[in-house]
């Protein structure tokens, strides 16, 4: 055990630290959830690419530095610390890049991966069903063999960020016969052109975050069939494990939220009630635990070990910190707790409000916290199925 | 000791129940939503069919064109409107026309009509630096400023216009007033007429969250009963029967509390403000409480605005708020029940 | 609605004040869940009975007053509020009693209940076994049919006070070709004579407060057939709804407990951690939400309703309530937390301690909260069983 | 950054953990309660065996017969011990053993082999006032009062008896000392050294709570297997799941704390404080946790004393208290990185 950062993790850690101080936007950009947002999310996107931060633990010839996971976490600690703009790519890079990786043809990899690092090429994931969003094996989007490819058809849901992106990854049935997990293959499919319809849905805390996408007989080549025909689960188990785990809640993330609480609190402590006190000395140790859980987690990856059915831990754990930290926050707000972003007065521009709304999605997606704690209960302590 | 409403005011919340599920459905919420979004006038709608029910005016005294009623006789039909996420100064209205009756003369009285008929829409404006609902669809504001309480125009108030997450309460600061308007009271006098406004207030909002959990709840019901996943409805899972028997239980034990603040208020008990807070506390507990736990067996289609979840939340987030946060009524019951801790926290 | 009692009801609650304070002991009883203890507390519900304070709401024929539900609710807050010692004939007067009164014949209820009251005649329960716990109904043991009543053979547990008591009721088993809840009867049977054994299990908190009952082939007289042979489930139901329900916990003990939460936190506010302000206020509202629940659902029983399915949301409510009560006054002991009954220095003579696990078992006995969650998602809310 | 054990580490809890299995099973720690309630002469046990590995003594260095190791050598080990419920004072000895090797001349070393040999039990007495665990069964305490840290004899120490929930830690209530014993530092010094080994307790708390939280979980998740309810084991019951799967993740991300606070006191960090608290606090509470979860999973079986739950239960209730209670830690994480509120609270 060495709790000390390595030299050449210091040296890494003050390098990202002085470009995201020299670039980072010094007025947030607006909802990367939003048409207009969006559009400045991709020039920032662009400009982390060229700088090669857009992916640093991927190998150099797709943009990345090749940098260690636990290189990652630093990075992830600097750019949240830094206040940078939350990253419209990363559907791409966490969900679907992870099983490119792993399943991809050489041809795909050298084909999809740097247009998606580097924003030229954006992905919606595209994995819920009306009918099937926690019993994902109950989707029944279907893929039709033709000339050279398939052709798709049925309807997507959820598709976070889908109404400006390019590209989405899902689920199809490919075997008619098939039913539940068998006869599933993954495919990649676009989200313009002939047959494809997208209805943009408004999230809860207003922005257009889902799209709807109606797929009507369309094509896609063979090309952009990800892993093995009716392999698809097996395939898409692999991304959405990452998804629950270390990919899209990195410590970094929650670090800088206790930090804006306890500069929140510092502010109001002369007129909040003592016990919030409590609150945000907890909502703290509670994103430590997180840092430090996780550095366990990326020692253990480093060194050849799996995450697994970990991964559900995690998810239970972040999602639910998250709601907490901001269930104080807005109690430290008191009578003004309702004001939004529109608000000329709302503190730190309504982010408090908006990312409690954020926050309380977490417990639903990326499997629900009901199902992760099936799992857990299940695959880590082995407690009978039925 | 008898802790049940008599049956008129039972009926009465019937009668309130039936215009509102009539009248102000989840879509009528929405347009009142869409509207202050694009900045548009205010539809007519559901007040003043419930004006017409004689709710707004119930607590007049006969001679004012009121019937005499009270806080207890008012108490479920507030559940109700709760219910119905009704997007209108209810609240506002009913904590307030009392103390407008024993104020206003001349003139005023006109206006005492005009507010019970649902034509005038008032709120309640108690601190300088506070958020105001309903600042853009008011007409008139009970205005606590420099020691005075009185009753403005709404272009005698000096009102900064701000955005709720709730779009319906179309709120705003109160930054002080431009015209002295009617002057309800002063010094003492004042601060015991906004007290009794504010209390009232404060009860009317814990209804009304009641009612709205009560929605929420509702809402989730319905869903886990018809929402298929692994072959059967998910309402038969475990995991979301739990999730809903804690909601309804904390519905269950707030509404006593909100009722029994209402018969202390209606009988003018000396200790109503403890038993407010306690009311306005748990309810606002419970409605975060059943928001949070409806929106997750709703799970991502009760996080989208077509949905009718987030008209329900939304409002009942706002309420936690309004009138006393959670932490200023636990305070005071605090106050009443404990000795001071130091110098401060008490 | 009207919330204040009545002239009458004061009067009464008055007198009982007036009684409990001339009478009940000035130093607490030993636990009456020992057998030094319980000797004690039979003296003391002697005492009750002579003064007419031991079943209030009943008949006066058999002991009580014919008080009123409400006036029983008063009885039980003036009962706690003096610090009178917890009723060792509980198990009797609360969950056997309200069944003989609803299927008992003349006979029984002439026989059994002034007794029963009287603490002449000591009543355990016995419902659970081995293999049924939460699952009553697959309870094995069996009543054979023999001239003039029946034999009884099986094996009873969780019998509160076994060891010193003279009878039990419980469910067994009288069609041998029945399953679960069929082919039930409902028994009274004996705890001493031929065929009973008894092993006492000592609690948690270590008193001697369960036995385990072993009937090897024990005679039990057609007399003692409580409603009708094979309808014992039914019978059963009317009697743990009112475990669950409303006699088992009234307000007025939480009311008490609350009070002495106030008390301890006065002591020790100046070295308290201000949270714990906030504890003490919620304990303190949680109990009055108890208390006027529990008028309403009086108001509406005295009224001609029933409290059916609701019972369930009661007892949820008080258990956890009454656990988080007891963390708060752990919490305001600091670091004298562990110390026990047996700790010249304990607080309170330990009582936080003790009364914290009594309080864990709370959300065990009288049908697992999981199961009381169920009922109430199932028959309040209509949720579907499978 | 590297964030996981050696290979030398996990052998010697692997090594702790064989001979705890078969020489502190729940029959042996359930003899030491009764041997406590009886007043009998604490019996020879595990404690010689664990001795004999070395564990006792790991810390001193290689010239006073230890193997120069330190806490996160020691991390596992300990909680390894909680795991088994060890009802001996091996958190005293380890959080101690090296500033009595700092301290002890002349005769006082031999009494160092002794306790690293297990034959003379050591406690902790760190407040007048405060509880003393083993106050039955150590021979040797180290006392700090009047401004002195000293190691005495048990007849030199004005002990007052108590009795813990736990039996196994026969505590008492520091009164003071009647003979000076060996003094280990006084005045700035004494305070420097108290608070050492006061952290090193605190964190060995923090490390066997979590072994006992794991031992809890264990028990609830093969009585949940086994226990058949309704025609299935009730661990097939997702209420039953969800709260073993709570228990889990309360005890997986309490360890971390518990680890890093580990490497700072190893290496000396100078705000090694704030981190050992993080870490009692965090196992404090997750402990408390699975104590609940784990008795509301077993049922009535779980309440007696037959079973072996309470074994464990009891002292988790008893170590939350122990070195600083939940509110002391918060309270001083809260000091390093918020401003204090008020005049108090800090």
């Amino acid at each position: 055990m060495d709790l000390r950062f390595t030299e050449k993790e210091e040296k890494f850690r003050a390098e990202c630290r002085a470009w995201l101080e020299a670039n980072v936007p010094k007025e947030p950009l607006p909802s990367g959830d939003t048409r207009e947002g969006f559009d400045l999310h991709v020039e920032w996107e662009k400009k982390l690419f060229e700088a090669r931060y857009a992916v640093v633990s991927w190998p150099e010839e797709y943009g990345g530095r090749g940098a260690s996971l636990m290189e990652w976490l630093i990075f992830e600690e600097e750019y949240y610390r830094a206040g940078a703009p939350s990253r419209v790519t990363q559907n791409g890079i966490f969900l679907l890049a992870p099983t490119i990786f792993e399943f991809g043809t050489e041809e795909q990899k050298e084909r999809i991966l740097r247009p998606m690092a580097a924003a030229e090429h954006l992905w919606a994931q595209g994995w819920s069903e009306p009918n099937a969003g926690s019993d994902l094996a109950s989707l029944t989007s279907t893929a039709r063999r033709v000339e050279g490819g398939w052709r798709l058809t049925g309807q997507k849901t959820w598709c976070t960020r889908g109404s400006f992106c390019d590209s989405a990854f899902g689920l199809f049935r490919t075997d008619p016969e098939s039913e539940r997990h068998r006869g599933l293959t993954y495919f990649l499919f676009p989200l313009r052109g002939e047959g494809v319809t997208l209805r943009g849905v408004d999230r809860l805390d207003g922005d257009e975050g889902f799209a709807e996408v109606f797929l009507d007989d369309v094509f896609v080549p063979d090309r952009d069939v990800l892993g093995e025909v009716n392999q698809g689960w097996r395939v898409a188990m692999a991304t959405t494990s990452s998804e629950r785990g270390l990919s899209l809640r990195s410590p970094g993330r929650f670090m800088a939220t206790a930090s804006r609480l306890i500069e929140l609190y510092t502010r109001h402590r002369n007129t909040a009630d003592p016990y919030l006190r409590k609150e945000v000395i907890d909502a703290y140790i509670s994103a430590e635990a997180y840092r430090y859980y996780t550095f366990g987690t990326v020692t253990r990856m480093m060194e050849g070990g799996e995450i697994g059915a970990d991964s559900s831990m995690n998810k239970v754990y972040w999602s639910e910190m998250d709601v907490r930290t901001h269930e104080a926050a807005l109690a430290l707000l008191g009578s003004d707790f309702e004001l939004d972003e529109g608000s000329s007065d709302a503190s730190d521009r309504g982010a408090w409000l908006k990312g409690f709304q954020f926050a309380l999605a977490g417990p639903i997606y990326a499997g629900t916290n009901e199902i992760q704690r099936n799992i857990i209960a299940e695959r880590v302590l082995g407690l009978p199925r039925k | 000791m008898r802790f049940a409403f008599t049956e008129d005011q039972q009926m009465l919340r019937d009668t309130v129940r039936e215009v509102l599920a009539r009248e102000c459905t989840p879509d009528v919420v929405r347009r009142a939503w869409e509207a202050q979004d694009q900045g548009e006038k205010k539809a007519e709608g559901p007040f003043q069919t419930l004006a017409e029910t004689g709710l707004l005016g119930m607590m007049l005294s006969e001679e004012a064109g009121g019937l005499g009623m009270n806080e207890v006789d008012a108490a479920l039909s507030i559940e109700a409107a709760g219910y119905a996420a009704l997007p209108e100064p209810l609240i506002e209205t009913l904590a307030s026309i009392r103390v407008l009756e024993s104020r206003l003369k001349g003139d005023g009285v006109e206006l005492l009509s005009q507010i019970a008929a649902g034509e005038a829409r008032l709120s309640l404006a108690l601190d300088v630096g506070g958020v105001v609902p309903f600042a853009e669809t008011a007409v008139l504001f009970i205005v606590f400023a420099d020691g005075r309480l009185s009753l403005n125009r709404r272009e005698e108030v000096e009102l900064d216009v701000q955005v709720s997450g709730d779009r319906t309460r179309s709120v705003a600061r109160l930054r002080g007033l431009k015209a002295p308007g009617i002057e309800l009271g002063r010094g003492e006098e004042a601060v015991t007429l906004r007290a009794a406004i504010f209390d009232r207030a404060a009860l009317g909002s814990a209804l009304f969250l009641n009612g709205l959990a009560r929605k929420m709840l509702e809402l989730a019901v319905e869903y886990a009963k018809d929402r298929v996943q692994f072959g059967k409805p998910i309402g038969a899972q475990q995991a979301v029967k739990h999730h809903l028997a804690n909601a309804l239980i904390a519905l269950e034990f707030s509404k006593p509390l909100a009722y029994r603040a209402a018969w202390t208020l209606a009988e003018n008990e000396p200790d109503y403000p403890v038993h407010v807070s306690m009311a306005k506390l748990r309810a606002s507990e419970a409605a975060r409480t059943i928001a949070k736990l409806s929106l997750q067996v709703h799970g991502a289609i009760g996080y989208t605005i077509e949905h009718d979840l987030h008209l329900f939340m939304k409002r009942a987030w706002a309420l936690t708020a309004a009138y006393g946060t959670e932490d200023f009524h636990r305070a005071r019951v605090g106050r009443a029940i404990l000795p001071e801790q130091g110098d401060k926290n008490g």
